[in-house]
């Protein structure tokens, strides 16, 4: 019998998924100097996650979550330079020398996208809570299927 | 002394709603101390002729709004109204009110009666203004009493609508006279002319008489007799009504100058003066006829006051005084007549002489005061405004006598046909047993017109010196007991016996199965009002019609409007067709993909076509040297696309229908905003006024902000705070989404497994 | 005073993001969007005191400068109207926690929360200096509302919500045209930049540019012909939320309108600011009297007493926008409490149609009284504050001898105390309905309710009592706005 | 189950390492360190496949061939197809039975049949391993399934399952 | 290398228009799913070898990511699209159809 | 210029993905148009960064083929569940009042 | 200023602001996304000419990146709005069985005014 989710699908997004896990953390840390940034990475993951909807895959399911961890990020990072008496929202940039990376720089705006990126992905998560219509009839429930690991 | 006792009003309003709580005479006894002892306190002023300290509190300075307070002579004469007649009133009232709690009845009262001392006190326009808006609001709640009727609840609305419109004519008249004066003080209101001041006088004359229940704004006093007869005799003949005479009053130096003033008083005042009285004799209601005479008494006072001349000016003066105290006993017998026999019905009384002597006593002094028949005070006035009269010149003699006299004759008609009809002939009506604390006021104030002819000198002592805060010369008048057998005195006398004569005449045809005459005005104003009321859901159609796509229509419209002024500085000179050829292309499919996509007829199609041009502007943006743009673009259309698919994939597939007119409607508003977004991105671009510093953002972005991508450094770090804004705009859509999410679960379980 | 600057919008979002971790809990959710709103309100406050007494203070958000970066600025004007909102939406909270049951319905945890995004879109509206993060502010505003008027799912809401939702998304996109324009024009959205560079542009852009963010500013502020949105929207939501809105929504547009038309110098707008404000006193004073429900008529009343505002600011005389400026003062507070007693009124009888109620001024003289004051004061009468800003309006016109709009204002006025009248008849006076016996679904808990609306009436009077000082300080910030060179200075310094 | 080494997880690991490295346009230390700390993160989270294994490079290079050519094949018979004005279609769905063992084979051969001219996979039952293909030309049937067969056994050799070899 | 990378971007673009051509004449959608599924992949791979050999390292690696994602992630998405022809359109052409015996659908929400 | 005649060949399937995209008829046309578009665009911006020697667009690329068929994805999943209506040309059977 | 993407801003502004007007709930979001479109657009040409990405370190004129960041904030929140349109239509579908926009009722018993009459009313 062939059922109703496409295996082929379930498949294809599942070899896919890590790639695109990697470019989106990819375009997370790129993008302060190249295209790129938290939202772009939030709507790749966003997508993974739809695409794991789509064929039934697991995925995230606190939407909640996400969009409160990532507004009280975002928040911190706004009000914490006006501790020491900086504006708000002010950037601070650091950079350490490690011995086999070499100078490694970076700010507190590469928290900030972090932030930018859990909101997104949590709006995507979201709809498609929001989607999903509990009333529709027929079919079988379908579930979210488990992972087969052999 | 004056805040104290402001004070003790206030105090006296709590208390008296509390003990009203329990029992409404009590409420009535608790709210009479205050003015009682006011009135004692102005007596004592005017008696020791040393006029209390003036005093003020700043409201609003940079306005001018403050309270200032100067109690003068006029203000002590006044305040000796207000106070003792409230007094009197209060103690009045617990007799005519039967036992039972009613605690808003005695605080409202007395907050009126504060009201009113504040408005006589009042120093500045705008005390007076707020004290008069006050009374207004007072008035409004004692006038709905009874308030379960609906007769009552059109009264009340009827009152407050034109005192309230006359409220805001007279704040127009007073804006204009400040600003021509530049002071708002009373006391230093300077003659004014030209234009402007005419406007003040007449806007000041209209508020004025909305007050004073002058024709044709007279029309709300009788629906006001629907008030309890306590706030009738106290509110609508004593004091409230007085307020557009004292405005008058003291306004009428200030137009000294200003020929309008003049005209339109004696218009307001004759027209009131002869109709009020007409009124009066029209009407059978003992309450209608008194309320139809203040309107006629008031025109007299008004068309006195309006001449401008000492003499007139002391009469009108003396007249205020002198109608206080007749008026009012005359309302508290009346009262008494009500809530002894059942009625008020001149009609259908009848003999009320044997059963209620003390009442009958009373009527017959009072209303021989307000006949103007010696000795009593009402005589002496009515000789006054005569003798005033007599003492002008030119057309004014001859118009001011003539209302007077013929005015006068009517008010003794009326008065006699009210005492025939209720206390002589025919059978005596059935009598409840009497009440004191209903008699003694009416007597006390019946009495004081009496007292008032005896002990002249006294009275002179009160009315010369408000008389001469307004005129100096009218300060010199006095009231005589006996003038002699002069022309006033002749007149007087013809006037008492051809009146009494066409009320003996006219008390003859009053008949109860006779239907009650008509009201005049008072129908008129309320079938305005209601016709304001139904006719404003039509206007209201006209732009509140409910249709999500005509109001869209109406904003694109105004858009378009407020872009026309660019088409004025469009130039070409700075366009130029692309900025290379895949630009053009890419524009070229955008706009064909757009337009296709607003007349496809499928809906998911249309959303696949949303997606095209959703690429093409990514396209755009690559062209553009955007990359971040690009990206971001192209992905929020995946986004879009599957919320579209997902989200509205149950709908019915083709769109509704399109309607041919509004349609056409439709395209010609969306040509024009696409035409006029173009037009103003043209025009503004033309000769910008400045320019972004494309160098210093991209130094600081690297060292600053330490990173290569401006755009981003500008997102995460520049312009941080705009992004945290969008981000919590997110987090809120996802808030919304879920809500909805969870309400459609909830009702999906409750409806239970289908 | 950065702190403060920052707490108005920092803390209301902590304490909204808080209070969503916390949904299961209701006390903890509660005190922690309370304590959001409340720290906002206090920043407010204290900003004002500072602000009052050593003049602005202006923050560069990053520490960009204001041709790179964003900043806030807390001018005497700002910092007069802050407090206000801020305060009403606390009182509206606490009178919320009183009616949770009946007015959150589905969704109970979740006003709270949207409230605070709600407040820290109107912080930041009021305190940025710029015009493209007030877009954005704009946008939390309304998303919140959107979401607070559409939560509950309920029929009535969905299709009002999506007048709501949809008019102001036009308004919105339109707003983002204008900046487009604007920054075409100008090359930047800094308002203090911008109050150099407009007056600059030719005529015709300028006077364009001033008409489009007229037509924008002036859909969210519901002026006559754009409002209709409004009173079709507003009393379908839950009273605690249409509350705010009253009190709120279209004063931020009013609000925006004031900053940007005096900032820009546009005084060629006053001709047509005048009529427009002319039609929208009459016609929403007309609408309101067209009406037979007690929020139906209020939410007309909104777009009546907008007209009051708009024609102070279409004067562009120093007096005129103080007068304008106070309006916006006293009538945010006031036209809140009236939509709190709206809801003690449906929540005693079950409803508020007039013709089902009535009697209530017998039954509940509380409510009466409550109603009374914030009635009167809309009604400008004296000594509400609604009297000193009308007059404050008025007596502006009369000085600058536009004489057609003070006629128009005063007719305004006359309907509004006719309608004021309606409801006191309707609802107060009259025989009690038999309808009116305890609705079944009244519950909630009323003192809190009571007393968060007579707190917020004591608000009300407090601004009657204290009207001078306040009058006072929309002189100064006036006249701060109407020479933007001060503010200019001390932005771009 | 899991005793035995994992070659194909650690090609996974060295082939998410590498795309992290050509993402930056940089092979430097920090970036494959980075690379290899991000990989096994995303690895052992579950999303992706499990990871167990052997991976044999030549059968995958021929199956790597073999679809290139398909690409070649495939381009020319749709130019063919597309440019003639007469419509040769004639088309069909038949069930192919595959000897499929694991859903990663099924997963390349999807993805080669699909590359593959005139033929694509319309829907598999994983529990037989038959694969529904449509055809654009029912004619070329039987070429299609040897074909079809051939990319499935190179498939199986290019990722064999731990402990059935080849 | 650069006229050469030029001649196979060209062909990638002469590919795509076929593609497109394909997409616009053929009668069926299964047909129509073939022209696209297979001829705009290819074009784009095609592309993506010119642009390698002009981009050099940097450029060849990301194009490698690129047209691995696309090699793995297109199949599945014409797969899925053939299946929704199946299921929902008209299959009469078919000359044999030995899924339609085998298939079994209910009415569900695509997300559960 | 060999690459400008390449980007035009692009744009004119991106064209005739368009039209596709408009005239259905069936919804899956409309998707598979969709997605001939999207290619066209990915050539395009190929040949484009060959042609400025670009590498900064090329993320684009990599981030569309990874999840650009999203869309596609969801448009299929949800054809496929609704049986019997994919008649994006066939009227529709209920019509409802507002 | 580019004619080019003057036309596109005016040619998305004019069919967005058609699709806007309409009583279908679907058209009307549709519509807010080309509006979206046009002023995304119209903010990066009101940024000035098309240019090197903005990103340090580029040879070229880079374009300017202000009206960018602008945009994407832009693009961000229509996005989102989108979003809850999405879902304010889908609950009306669930409600009501359609997305089109219903008259407010209270309006139309207040006017007296037939549903028919409106001029709005696209349904034939
Ligand atoms: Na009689
Ligand atoms: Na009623």
């Amino acid at each position: 019998m062939i059922a109703s989710r496409s295996p082929i699908v379930r498949l294809g997004v599942r070899a896919a998924s890590p790639l695109a896990i990697v470019i989106a953390v990819y375009l997370l840390f790129a993008g302060h100097n190249r295209p790129g940034g938290g939202f772009a990475a939030g709507l790749v993951l966003g997508a993974v996650v739809t695409l794991r909807t789509l064929a039934g895959l697991q995925r995230p399911t606190h939407a909640t979550g996400l969009i409160t961890s990532g507004v009280v990020l975002v928040a911190a990072i706004a009000f914490i330079p006006l501790l020491w008496g900086d504006p708000l929202l002010d950037q601070q940039v650091g950079s350490i020398e490690l011995p086999v990376l070499g100078k490694v720089k970076s700010g507190s705006a590469l928290p900030f996208d972090i932030g930018v990126t859990a909101i997104v992905m949590g709006l995507i998560v979201a709809l498609l809570d929001g989607l999903s219509d509990p009333t529709a009839e027929g079919g079988d429930p379908a579930p979210v299927e488990q992972e087969e690991r052999r | 002394m004056m805040w104290l006792l402001l004070g003790a009003h206030g105090l006296g309003i709590g208390l008296a709603a509390a003990a009203g709580g329990r029992s409404l005479r009590a409420g009535l006894a608790v709210a009479a101390i205050a003015p009682a002892a006011t009135a004692g306190w102005a007596a004592a002023a005017l008696l020791r002729d040393r006029p209390p300290e003036p005093t003020s509190l700043v409201w609003v300075d940079g306005l001018d709004l403050s309270i200032r307070f100067q109690a003068d002579g006029l203000a002590l004469l006044m305040t000796l109204l207000v106070s003792g007649i409230g007094a009197l009133v209060f103690l009045y009232g617990t007799g005519y009110f039967n036992p039972g709690p009613g605690a808003r009845f005695p605080a409202s009262l007395l907050a009126f009666s504060a009201s009113m001392l504040g408005l006589v006190w009042a120093d500045s326009v705008w005390t007076l203004f707020i004290f008069w808006e006050f009374t207004s609001i007072t008035s409004f709640l004692l006038v709905g009493h009874k308030h379960e009727d609906p007769t009552v609840r059109a009264a009340a609305r009827r009152a407050l609508m034109i005192t309230g419109a006359g409220g805001l004519v007279l704040l127009a008249g007073l804006l204009v006279l400040t600003s021509e004066i530049g002071s708002s003080t009373l006391t230093d209101l300077a003659p004014v002319s030209g234009p402007t001041a005419t406007l003040a006088a007449i806007l000041i004359l209209v508020g004025a008489a909305t007050k004073s229940a002058q024709v044709p704004f007279h029309v709300w006093l009788p629906g006001a007799m629907a008030a309890p007869t306590p706030v009738s005799a106290y509110l609508h003949s004593a004091t409230m009504v007085k307020a557009g005479v004292l405005l008058v009053a003291v306004a009428g130096p200030a137009f000294v100058d200003v020929a309008a003033w003049k005209v339109l008083g004696l218009s307001f005042g004759i027209t009131s003066l002869l109709w009020g009285a007409i009124g009066a004799l029209r009407h059978r209601d003992a309450k209608l006829v008194l309320a139809w005479g203040t309107v006629s008494q008031l025109g007299l006072m008004i068309t006195l006051l309006a001449l401008g001349e000492p003499k007139a000016t002391f009469a009108g003066v003396s007249m205020l005084f002198a109608h206080a105290l007749f008026k009012a006993a005359l309302f508290l017998v009346v009262g008494e007549i009500d809530v002894r026999t059942g009625t008020r019905d001149i009609a259908a009384l009848g003999g009320l002489s044997r059963t209620m002597p003390v009442a009958f006593g009373v009527a017959v002094a009072a209303g021989l005061s307000m006949a103007g028949a010696p000795p009593l005070l009402g005589f002496m006035t009515k000789e006054a405004a005569i003798e005033a009269a007599l003492k002008l010149s030119g057309p004014d003699r001859a118009i001011a006598l003539g209302a007077i006299i013929a005015g006068s004759v009517l008010t003794v008609a009326y008065t006699t046909r009210f005492l025939f009809g209720a206390f002589g002939r025919g059978p005596a009506t059935a009598v409840a047993p009497r009440r004191l604390a209903m008699t003694v006021p009416a007597v006390i104030l019946a009495g004081a017109g009496v007292l008032g002819f005896v002990a002249v000198a006294t009275v002179n002592g009160i009315v010369g010196p408000a008389a001469a805060e307004l005129d100096p010369e009218a300060g010199t008048f006095l009231l005589i007991q006996w003038p002699g057998l002069k022309t006033a005195f002749v007149i007087s006398m013809a006037i008492l016996a051809s009146g009494a004569a066409l009320g003996t005449a006219l008390s003859r045809h009053d008949h109860p199965a006779r239907p009650a005459p008509a009201t005049l005005g008072a129908d008129a104003v309320d079938r305005s009002i209601d016709g304001l009321l139904s006719i404003s859901p039509r206007i209201t159609a006209l732009v509140q019609h409910g249709s999500l796509p005509v109001y869209l229509a109406t904003l694109a419209t105004a858009a378009v409007l407020a872009a026309t002024p660019f088409a004025t500085e469009l130039t070409l000179d700075h366009l130029v067709w692309w900025d290379n050829p895949l630009q053009g292309g890419l524009a070229l499919g955008i706009v064909v993909a757009a337009f296709a996509g607003a007349f496809v007829s499928s809906r998911l199609g249309a959303a696949l076509t949303l997606g095209a041009v959703g690429l093409g502007v990514s396209g755009l943006f690559v062209v553009h040297g955007a990359p971040d743009l690009a990206l971001t673009q192209l992905l929020v259309e995946t986004v879009v696309v599957v919320g579209f698919v997902l989200g509205l994939g149950h709908l019915t597939r083709r769109f509704p229908p399109v309607n041919g007119t509004w349609r056409g409607v439709r395209i010609a508003v969306a040509g024009a905003s696409g035409l006029g977004a173009m037009i103003a991105l043209a025009a503004a671009s033309a000769q910008p006024t400045g320019r972004a510093p494309l160098a210093e953002l991209t130094s600081q972005s690297v060292e600053e902000g330490g990173g290569d991508n401006i755009v981003n450094v500008i997102l995460t770090d520049m312009r941080a705070l705009d992004t945290l804004g969008e981000v919590v705009v997110l987090a809120t859509v996802a808030i919304g989404i879920l809500s909805l999410a969870r309400v459609r679960r909830q009702e999906a379980a409750t409806r239970g497994p289908a | 005073m950065n702190t403060l600057i920052a707490l108005t919008i920092i803390a209301p979002l902590l304490g909204a993001a808080t209070g969503l971790a916390f949904r299961t809990n209701s006390r903890a959710r509660d005190a922690s969007t309370l304590l959001g709103t409340g720290v906002a309100a206090a920043a407010a406050v204290w900003i004002l005191v500072r602000v009052a007494d050593t003049g602005s203070h202006v923050m560069a958000v990053g520490g960009w400068n204001p041709e790179l970066g964003i900043v806030l600025v807390a001018d005497l004007f700002a910092a007069l109207v802050l407090p206000v909102a801020l305060l009403i939406i606390f009182v509206v909270e606490i009178f919320a926690i009183g009616q949770r049951r009946t007015a959150w319905g589905a969704n109970p945890e979740l006003a709270g929360p949207l409230l605070g995004v709600l407040t820290a879109g109107v912080s930041l509206a009021m305190l940025t200096g710029d015009l493209f993060t007030l877009f954005v502010a704009f946008e939390l505003i309304l998303v919140s509302s959107y979401v607070l008027l559409t939560h509950q799912g309920q029929r009535g809401q969905i299709r009002s919500g999506m007048t709501y939702v949809v008019m102001n998304l036009l308004a919105s996109t339109l707003f983002l045209l204008g900046l487009a324009v604007v920054y075409a024009a100008t090359g930047t959205v800094n308002m203090a930049l911008l109050a150099e560079r407009v007056p600059e542009l030719p005529t015709g852009v300028r006077v364009g540019i001033g008409a489009w963010f007229f037509v924008v500013f002036g859909t969210k502020a519901a002026i006559f012909p754009l409002f209709s949105w409004l009173p079709d929207s507003y009393p379908t939501a839950p009273t605690t939320i249409t509350a705010v809105f009253a009190g709120l929504l279209t004063k931020i547009g009013v609000y925006a309108m004031i900053r940007f038309h005096t900032l820009t110098g546009m005084d060629d707008l006053g001709t047509i600011m005048l009529l427009i404000a002319g039609a929208t006193m009459v016609i929403g004073a007309i609408g309101a009297l067209a009406q037979s429900d007690v929020k139906r008529i209020l939410s007309f009343h909104i777009v009546s007493q907008i007209g009051y505002m708009l024609m102070g600011l279409g004067l562009f005389s120093a007096a005129g926008t103080a007068g304008a400026i106070l309006f916006l003062v006293h009538h945010m507070p006031v036209k809140t409490v009236l939509f709190l007693v709206g809801g003690l009124i449906e929540n005693h009888q079950g409803t508020s149609a007039l013709d089902r109620s009535g009697g209530l001024a017998a039954r509940r003289p509380l409510i009466a009284a409550l109603f009374a004051v914030p009635a009167l004061s809309l009604a400008g009468l004296p000594p509400f504050s609604g009297f000193v800003a009308k007059f404050a309006v008025i007596s502006a016109g009369i000085e600058q001898e536009a004489t057609p709009i003070v006629v128009v204002a005063l007719f305004a006025g006359a309907l509004t105390l006719l309608s004021m009248t309606k409801i006191w008849l309707g609802v107060f006076w009259g025989p009690s309905p038999e309808l009116a016996a305890a609705p079944a679904r009244a519950v909630g808990n009323r003192r809190t309710m009571v007393a968060a609306t007579g707190l917020a009436v004591a608000g009300t009077l407090a601004i009657s009592l204290f009207a001078g000082t306040l009058f006072e300080l929309s002189q100064r910030a006036s006249e701060d706005l109407r020479s933007p060179a001060a503010y200019i200075s001390e932005v771009t310094s | 189950m899991r005793k035995h080494v994992r070659p194909r997880r650690l090609a996974t690991l060295v082939a998410l390492t590498l795309a992290w490295c050509a993402l930056w346009r940089d092979i430097s230390a920090a970036n494959i360190l980075a690379g290899a700390v991000i990989a096994i993160v995303v690895t052992s989270i579950g999303v992706g496949t499990p990871g167990t294994g052997g991976i044999r490079l030549r059968p995958l290079t021929r199956l790597l061939w073999l679809v290139a050519v398909d690409l070649v094949r495939s381009t020319i018979v749709v130019a063919r197809e597309i440019l003639t004005p007469a419509d040769r279609t004639e088309e069909s769905i038949i069930a192919v039975a595959t000897p499929v063992q694991t859903r990663d084979h099924l997963l390349l051969l999807v993805v080669a049949i699909t590359l593959t001219p005139g033929t694509a996979v319309v829907d598999a039952d994983p529990d037989t391993g038959t694969l529904y293909v449509h055809l654009l030309h029912h004619d070329g049937r039987d070429v299609a399934i040897d074909h079809i067969n051939a990319l499935a056994r190179v498939a199986a050799e290019a990722l064999p399952t731990i402990g059935t070899g080849s | 290398m650069n006229t050469f990378s030029a001649i196979v971007l060209l062909l990638a673009g002469v590919v795509a228009l076929l593609a497109g051509i394909g997409v616009l004449r053929f009668s069926t959608s299964y047909a129509r799913l073939h022209a696209a599924g297979k001829a705009s992949p290819i074009a784009f791979i095609i592309a993506s070898v010119g642009a390698a050999l002009d981009l050099g390292w940097a450029g060849a690696g990301l194009l490698g990511i690129a047209v691995f994602a696309m090699t793995l992630t297109l199949p599945v998405g014409v797969h899925l699209l053939f299946r929704a022809v199946h299921r929902t359109g008209d299959n009469s052409h078919l000359a044999i159809d030995e899924l339609a015996p085998a298939e079994r659908y209910g009415s569900q929400h695509p997300l559960r | 210029m060999i690459h400008l005649i390449a980007l035009g060949c692009f744009a004119v399937a991106g064209l005739c993905g368009t039209y596709r995209l408009l005239i259905g008829p069936e919804l899956a046309d409309r998707v598979i148009a969709l997605d001939v578009a999207l290619m066209c665009l990915m050539g395009a911006i190929t040949v484009d960064a060959a042609r400025r020697d670009d590498t900064t667009y090329l993320i684009l690329l990599v981030v569309i083929a990874i999840v650009g068929f999203t869309a596609t994805a969801a448009a299929s999943r949800f054809l496929e569940h609704t049986p019997g209506q994919s008649g994006d040309t066939r009227p529709s059977g209920k019509r409802t009042e507002p | 200023m580019s004619v080019a993407l003057l036309l596109t801003v005016g040619g998305l502004t004019a069919t967005g602001m058609y699709l806007v007007t309409s009583r279908s709930l679907s058209r009307i979001i549709l519509g807010f996304s080309l509006l979206g479109h046009a002023a995304v657009v119209a903010l990066v040409t009101a940024g000035g000419p098309a240019g090197e990405a903005p990103i340090a370190g580029r040879d070229g004129a880079l374009t300017n990146p202000v009206p960018q960041a602008l945009a994407l904030t832009a693009i961000v929140i229509s996005f989102g709005l989108t979003l809850f349109l999405l879902a304010l239509a889908g609950r009306q579908q669930q409600l009501s069985g359609d997305d089109l926009v219903e008259d407010d009722l209270e309006d139309q018993r207040i006017a007296r005014v037939r549903p028919d009459d409106d001029p709005a009313e696209v349904e034939t």
